[in-house]
């Protein structure tokens, strides 16, 4: 790619259009991105529910994301009269850039990457922890006390979520040697046993721990307290409408994705699909191996998204209390034992015993998933005709025939 | 992390240091958290108000296994193939490793090219530094890891022992009634048993006195001898609610401060002069090489004196030159490269007298530069060096904290006072021996020579059983003081080594005695425990022949080598045939005390009956510590023929790491004591014979009156019970001034109401006068400068930055 | 000009006029996001200097962290929402001189500052050598920094418990007054 | 044509450190201050970052080890100052600093 465009541009050029391409590239992405994860967010919720969700728009509804652009584009674009109008005008924007650039040094492939950083992973969590910015000026500008307490709370939030969450992201890095996460994705090439969430059981444990807290510093559902509908009305959100209101949900699924990748890189074999052995490209040239790549890396982002949207229309919302009491209570302690356990764990176990850990982990954790997917397929046993169900079964209620 | 530590045999030595710092850090923790956890069930899990036995264990494992790797380490070392072929750099590379703690950047920014290329011959050379750096390091040898050896197996020993001792301080409360004896306002006193603390610190001990061992650099050393310095005093002031115990560690603790002032004036003599803190290092900048590229060198291994060239010539570089043969020795001493610019080729000093130049000093030093020092400041060095060993042996004059001393549990008299701390100052005498000029090792001779001879003379009419041994301890640290400063090295820590191993004994056995008798500790009211405590009064009595100097005891061998270096020095130079006779008297009532102090605990008809029946023998825990020790006390310096003192197995090892001079420089004694070794053996026996019989004579069947009647004021034996009047002195000259001019001083400040007649007419007249005059003008000083202090946080910052830039404006002005 | 030149020119007119920023604007809240821009800007400066990590340190520590913290202090004390302390004209005027000066004089002494070249790689000693120079094992010449970490870690440490400390110590009060 | 050198990254460090003194002498908030502070701590990283890629290869790791440092540093100055501000807010319930001239509360 730089080889072809400094053939037909001069010195400095080139390197802007590269820049400009990559740019183009990752602004679509996470634009077709979020118009396809918000179709799923409201599929699934919508089957989680027992309902159908969108139908009408394009088949199976996949257009929907398009026909609520538009309508939030034509919508009126107006602030509160006491608002800090700058502030609330410029606070979408800038929560929107935090997500996007996270993704400048997220690879989507051997060599697909924006910026080859060698500190990526360490850029990533930076970048990504200032996205609160947008939340909290969102909040303040709006001069609505539901917002306000929106983003106050928020600000506490991130901040706390911050620590376990880099604390976590060490705890590979302590495998690996490196911050950069092409040279992750190096190191976990060939078999699945090869990913550092099956390296140990510190890493094991730090992979929930990571998500737990990614999930929380996306501010989704169970720790969405900054919107809280059913007490701050919609929280910092309350005085959006149209595109502004649109551009803070660019940038939650923006960084769900970018949060996803890097559990994907530091923990999930990164573009190694597990079961094939060594580097794609090497094997199948540039473009075909690629393709491969990109195809494992996105189907892994999306898999730990959809598990982010299970998450939120399954658990209950916690309260403040209990957010900060998980993160500073709980996720902490255990992040720092985590670090110091896969330290000692370096330094002491025998690289035999360690790979037979990392098997037996790696076999066991496919061998649940397994299980419980096919306990998803099995037939529920039917139960007797107008009878209902789960706890109701067995009781008379207004519903059963007597 | 296995094959981190094997790769470089050293790096287990280090775990073992290692380990009791960690079984430290545990008790802390679990103690911090008890306490922290009171009420709650974390509390009663750790024991909640009564201590638990696993703290102790836990220590004592650590112990343990510090002394297996330091057993087998030993093995190991010893074994090395390379002793044989004399490859340093590859002893170097297995045995010693050292890291930057703390790098002020080096006197040259970067090393020479030299190195460079010599590096990439042999990736184990480490490139000399001569920066101001503060290293983290080990270093073993011979010498160092037969003492690692000796200390963990006699550590954990005396761990074992006080599990059994410290019994007591396992219940939640524990009654001292020797607070309500000293401090008559307190009855019945109790408090909470600190059976933990005692190990706490025991471990604690143990680490500062293992990194001390290994360590590389005076700046380690002297970070350990501190820490050693502060456990001694938390275990010597363990009973800290008795007066006598706070005072006693009080004492310890500032004898000791002195000592180390000594000590702390000579790291930064060395800092600034030699620019390193690394033995070796300093041993290589002071002594010239053994041969330069052209020959063996007259000066081998010596100190080179050199005169300042005058008129000096030019600003930047300095010329010395040698003094001629038979001239004064120069002022100046001359500080050799770390490292020559080529290894092949180089020039030392004094090859051919009459042709050398002398050398150059640059304003800039690097690796490669020669130095020099004034000879004055060396001699002060060697002195603050053996200062701070002094007030760590308790040598004269601060020898009087380790009787004292014996106010802490018996385990850490046995501990501190026989094997480890006070072992640490004749360490470091021998570790450093290269660094002291010859005047040094004069001063510690003779110190060494009085003490031993002081202490002796105390320890015959002691009454206390733990403060004959405390004596006795005194007396023998002076003897290896003396060998070392008559050029015994072999001689003096073989004696450290096997002293450490009776002297242990011996307070342990008396520990158990004590602990069978419900700590009763005066010789008067014991006698006749021979029958009831079977095990304990063997193994004292081989305490006693060991220490005594009987044949084929450990202590015969390294008796009787120093008193041949003695004899050597003494003939060579007859001046100082002192050197020899002292200890031969001291000998002989050596024996003396140490059979007094048998028969009278042992021997003879109980004089006690309270005492005599309640006596018991010490629990297996307690007698097995002192059947390995006597076997150790027996057996450890044996060698073959037996018969033969020069053939010990012990010594050998030792003398491989002895400083290689020394057959150069003591070619003579060496030689004369050689010849005479027979009659030195021969005259050490008869005096321990003579002392045993006179011992025996008087205390195998003492009549009673003669052991418990008073000392008559007036006589020698009230002059030695009273020891020499040492505390008075220090008293009289020391602590009353300072008191005296405290009260003259806290005169003045005594308000007019309160003081004496003389201080209110004093004070009104002059001070209080001057001072509330001062006090006035700053208070109407104040008032007027009130103003400028607006309290306003912005306008101090607007000055602030204003000055700034006025500087910055001055600056400016100045430069162009 | 090259690209690095325009990069710096970019970057360099963002932080100063932020920088400015910070000192004008009235509204406390705007000085914290232009002082948001300016500190973005210096990380930015860092990453074109080829010092990326401190680059991303700077983004976590003082972006993420630091001024998240001063913000939720501003809303924690602000007592409405526009509530801002004027700062008197006369203070605008001597602040102006003094800064004018300064700046003066302190562009006088970097002149005498050589222009130096980038000398070696584009990219400074990264994640590994910065380690190991605090763990204290550098390289020959290289100067070790253990001392150093351990008092800054020790000294974090002490303002961890100090803040914490100072921030409840008056709300402790208050329950008890209310008690 | 030269390449970009040190004395671009040196004037504009002063500038940044201009207006930081400047933020603190002129703003009556205390939080305004702690952002001078901030600004004036940049600054001097910015010197100290611009001389490890310009100066001798000794100063390569010891710029950014200074800068790192003083980042911590600055972090861990900002929880303090600010756990003073809110203390000093909870007794006077203002952040004017012209009002805090009394050394007692």
């Amino acid at each position: 790619m730089p080889e072809f465009w400094s053939q037909i541009l001069p010195h400095p050029w080139h390197l802007v259009a590269i820049g400009l391409i990559a740019a183009g590239l990752l602004f679509g992405f996470i634009g077709i991105s979020t118009f396809f994860a918000i179709w799923a967010e409201r599929k699934v919720s919508g089957r989680i529910q027992d309902r159908l969700g969108p139908t009408r728009v394009g088949p199976y509804g996949l257009l929907q994301s398009l026909a609520d652009g538009i309508k939030l584009i034509s919508k009126e674009d107006f602030a509160p009269t006491d608002a800090d109008r700058f502030l609330f005008r410029f606070a979408p924007y800038l929560a929107f850039c935090a997500s996007f650039c996270g993704f400048l040094a997220l690879p989507f492939g051997a060599g697909l990457v924006a910026v080859e950083l060698d500190v990526a992973a360490f850029f990533m969590l930076a970048v990504l922890s200032s996205e609160v910015f947008g939340i909290i000026l969102a909040g303040w500008a709006s001069a609505s006390k539901w917002s306000l307490f929106g983003g106050l709370r928020e600000a506490a939030q991130v901040v706390s979520y911050e620590v376990p969450r880099a604390m976590c992201v060490v705890v590979p890095v302590c495998v690996a040697g490196t911050l950069s996460l092409s040279e992750f994705a190096r190191q976990q090439q060939g078999g699945f046993w090869n990913w550092f969430v099956f390296h140990d059981p510190f890493t094991f444990a730090a992979f929930f721990v990571f998500f737990i807290t990614a999930t929380a510093s996306c501010k989704r559902a169970p720790f969405d307290l900054a919107e809280a509908e059913s007490e701050l009305v919609a929280g910092f959100l309350v005085e959006y409408s149209g595109i502004r209101w649109s551009y803070f949900f660019l940038a939650e699924y923006g960084s769900m994705f970018a949060v996803s990748g890097l559990a994907v890189y530091l923990f999930l074999g990164g573009w190694h699909s597990g079961v094939l052995p060594g580097e794609p490209t090497d094997w199948l040239g540039f473009w075909a191996g690629s393709f491969l790549n990109l195809g494992v890396f996105l189907a892994k982002c999306w898999m730990l998204v959809l598990v982010m949207i299970w998450l939120r229309w399954s658990l209950p919302r916690l309260r403040i209390d209990q957010v900060m009491t998980t993160c500073l209570r709980y996720l902490l302690p255990i992040s720092c034992v985590l670090l110091i356990g896969v330290s000692l764990w370096q330094l002491l176990v025998p690289r035999s015993i360690g790979f037979v850990v990392s098997c037996a982990l790696a076999v066991a954790s496919v061998a649940f998933t397994f299980g419980v997917i096919v306990s998803l397929f099995r037939l529920p046993t039917s139960s007797p005709r107008g009878s209902l169900p789960g706890v109701w079964a067995g009781r008379s209620t207004p519903l059963t025939p007597r | 992390m296995l094959d981190f530590l094997l790769a470089v045999p050293g790096r287990l030595y280090v775990v073992a240091t290692l380990l009791p710092l960690l079984a430290f850090t545990l008790l802390l923790l679990t103690g911090l958290m008890r306490r922290l956890s009171v009420g709650t069930p974390l509390h009663r899990i750790l024991g909640g108000e009564q201590p638990r036995l696993l703290g102790a264990l836990i220590v004592l494992a650590a112990m343990a296994s510090s002394a297996t790797i330091g057993v087998t380490n030993l093995q190991r070392f010893l074994a090395d193939p390379a002793h044989a072929t004399h490859d340093d750099a590859g002893l170097a590379a297995r045995w010693s490793e050292r890291m930057d703690w703390f790098r002020l950047g080096s006197l040259d920014t970067d090393p020479p090219p030299v190195f460079e290329k010599q590096r990439q011959e042999n990736p184990h050379r480490k490139v000399p530094r001569t920066a101001l750096a503060l290293e983290l390091g080990y270093r073993i040898d011979h010498l160092s890891a037969v003492l690692f050896a000796m200390v963990t197996v006699v550590g954990t020993l005396i761990v074992m022992f006080s599990i059994g001792y410290m019994k007591d301080e396992r219940n939640a409360a524990v009654e001292d009634h020797e607070v309500e004896k000293q401090t008559p306002t307190v009855h019945r006193f109790h408090r909470r048993g600190r059976f933990g603390r005692f190990f706490l610190f025991l471990s604690l001990f143990c680490f500062s006195m293992l990194n001390l061992l290994i360590a590389d650099n005076l700046f380690q050393i002297f970070v350990s001898w501190e820490l050693v310095g502060l456990c001694s005093f938390f275990l010597i002031g363990f009973y800290y609610e008795r007066p006598s115990a706070s005072y006693a560690a009080n004492k310890a603790f500032i004898m000791n401060r002195i000592g180390d002032a000594g000590f702390l004036v000579a790291i930064m003599i060395a800092w600034t002069s030699l620019g390193t803190l690394n033995i070796e290092e300093m041993k290589h900048r002071l002594r010239s090489p053994a041969a330069d590229s052209h020959g063996k060198l007259d000066l081998a291994e010596q100190f080179v004196r050199v005169n300042l060239e005058d008129p000096i010539v030019d600003d930047s570089v300095k010329r010395y030159s040698l003094p001629a043969v038979d001239a004064e020795p120069g002022t100046h001493l001359a500080l050799f490269p770390l490292a020559w610019e080529e290894a092949d080729h180089f020039h030392g000093l004094g090859y051919k007298r009459s042709q050398d130049h002398g050398f150059e000093v640059p304003d800039v030093l690097t690796f490669t530069s020669y130095g020099a020092m004034p000879y004055w400041l060396f001699v002060a060095m060697g002195l603050g060096l053996f200062l701070g060993c002094v007030g760590k042996s308790a040598q004269m004059p601060l020898h009087t904290w380790l009787p004292d001393a014996m106010e802490g549990p018996t385990p850490v008299s046995a501990l501190i006072h026989a094997a480890t701390m006070v072992a640490a100052g004749v360490y470091l005498v021998g570790r450093c021996f290269a660094l002291f000029a010859p005047e040094v090792l004069l001063v510690i001779a003779y110190t060494g020579a009085v003490t031993m001879f002081v202490a002796a003379t105390i320890a015959l009419v002691m009454t206390d059983i733990k403060r004959v041994l405390a004596y006795s301890t005194v007396s023998q640290l002076g003897l290896m003081m003396l060998a070392l400063g008559v050029g015994g090295w072999v001689a003096g820590l073989l004696h450290l080594l096997t002293h450490a191993f009776f002297k242990a004994l011996l307070f342990l056995g008396a520990g158990s005695v004590i602990h069978g008798c419900h700590h009763e500790q005066d010789l008067r009211k014991m006698g006749g425990l021979a029958k009831k405590m079977r095990t304990t009064a063997l193994t004292m009595l081989v305490g006693v022949l060991a220490i005594a100097g009987t044949p084929f005891f450990s202590g015969w061998y390294s008796k009787d080598l120093v008193l041949q270096a003695a004899l050597g020095f003494g003939l060579t130079h007859p001046q100082h045939i002192a050197l020899f006779i002292l200890p031969l008297l001291t000998a002989a009532m050596t024996a003396f005390y140490m059979f007094r102090l048998w028969f009278l605990a042992f021997a003879g008809a109980p004089r006690d009956h309270h005492v005599h029946d309640h006596a018991h023998e010490s629990p297996l825990i307690m007698t097995l510590p002192l059947v390995i020790l006597a076997a150790f006390s027996i057996g450890v310096a044996w060698g073959w023929p037996l018969w033969e003192v020069d053939h010990s197995l012990l010594a050998h090892a030792l003398n491989h790491s002895a400083p290689s001079f020394l057959p150069t420089v003591y070619a003579h004694e060496y030689e004369t004591a050689h010849h005479y070794h027979l009659a030195v053996g021969g005259a050490a026996l008869l005096a321990a014979a003579l002392g045993f019989g006179l011992a025996a004579i008087k205390y195998w069947k003492p009549r009673r009156a003669m052991v418990l009647g008073d000392i008559k004021p007036g006589t020698p034996a009230n002059f030695l019970a009273k020891k020499w009047y040492f505390d008075e002195l220090y008293d009289a000259v020391v602590l009353k001034p300072t008191v005296a001019i405290a009260r003259f001083a806290g005169a003045f400040d005594k308000r007019p109401t309160e003081g004496t007649l003389a201080a209110r007419r004093y004070d009104a007249a002059t001070l209080d006068g001057w001072l509330n005059g001062l006090g006035d003008a700053t208070l109407s000083a104040g008032r007027s400068l009130r103003r400028l202090q607006t309290g306003r946080l912005r306008s101090y910052i607007l000055v602030l930055a204003l000055t700034t830039a006025a500087m910055l404006a001055i600056l400016t002005v100045l430069k162009t | 000009m090259t690209l690095s030149h325009a990069l710096f020119a970019i970057l360099a007119s963002v932080t100063a006029i932020s920088a400015l920023g910070v000192v004008l604007s009235g509204s406390i809240v705007r000085a914290a996001v232009w002082l948001l821009f300016t500190l973005l800007g210096v990380s930015m400066l860092y990453f074109l200097l080829g010092a990326e990590f401190l680059g991303a340190a700077q983004l976590i520590v003082y972006v993420g962290g630091t001024l998240v913290l001063v913000i939720f202090g501003i809303m924690l004390t602000a007592q409405g929402p526009f509530s801002s302390l004027k700062t008197r004209p006369m203070e605008w005027v001597v602040g102006g001189a003094l800064g004018a000066v300064l700046f003066a004089l302190l562009v006088n002494a970097v002149r005498p500052i050589p222009d130096l070249q980038p000398g070696g790689a584009g990219t400074l000693p990264g994640t590994g050598p910065l380690g190991m120079g605090f763990l204290g094992i550098a390289n020959n010449g290289a100067v070790a920094y253990l001392l150093p970490f351990e008092i800054v870690s020790v000294h974090l440490l002490v303002v961890l418990i100090g803040a914490a400390y100072l921030a409840r110590a008056k709300r402790h009060q208050r329950t008890e007054g209310e008690a | 044509m030269t390449d970009l050198g040190l004395t671009p990254f040196l004037v504009l460090a002063s500038f940044l450190f201009v207006c930081g003194v400047v933020c603190i002498a002129t703003k009556r908030n205390a939080i305004g201050i702690l952002m001078g502070v901030e600004l004036v701590l940049n600054a001097a990283n910015l010197n100290f970052v611009a001389f490890a890629r310009f100066g001798p290869p000794s100063f390569r790791l010891e710029g950014q080890v200074f800068a790192l440092m003083v980042i911590v540093l600055a972090a861990a100055e900002a929880a303090v100052a600010l756990a003073i501000i809110l203390n000093f807010y909870n007794n006077h319930s203002t952040v004017d600093v012209d009002r805090a001239d009394e050394l007692r509360g």
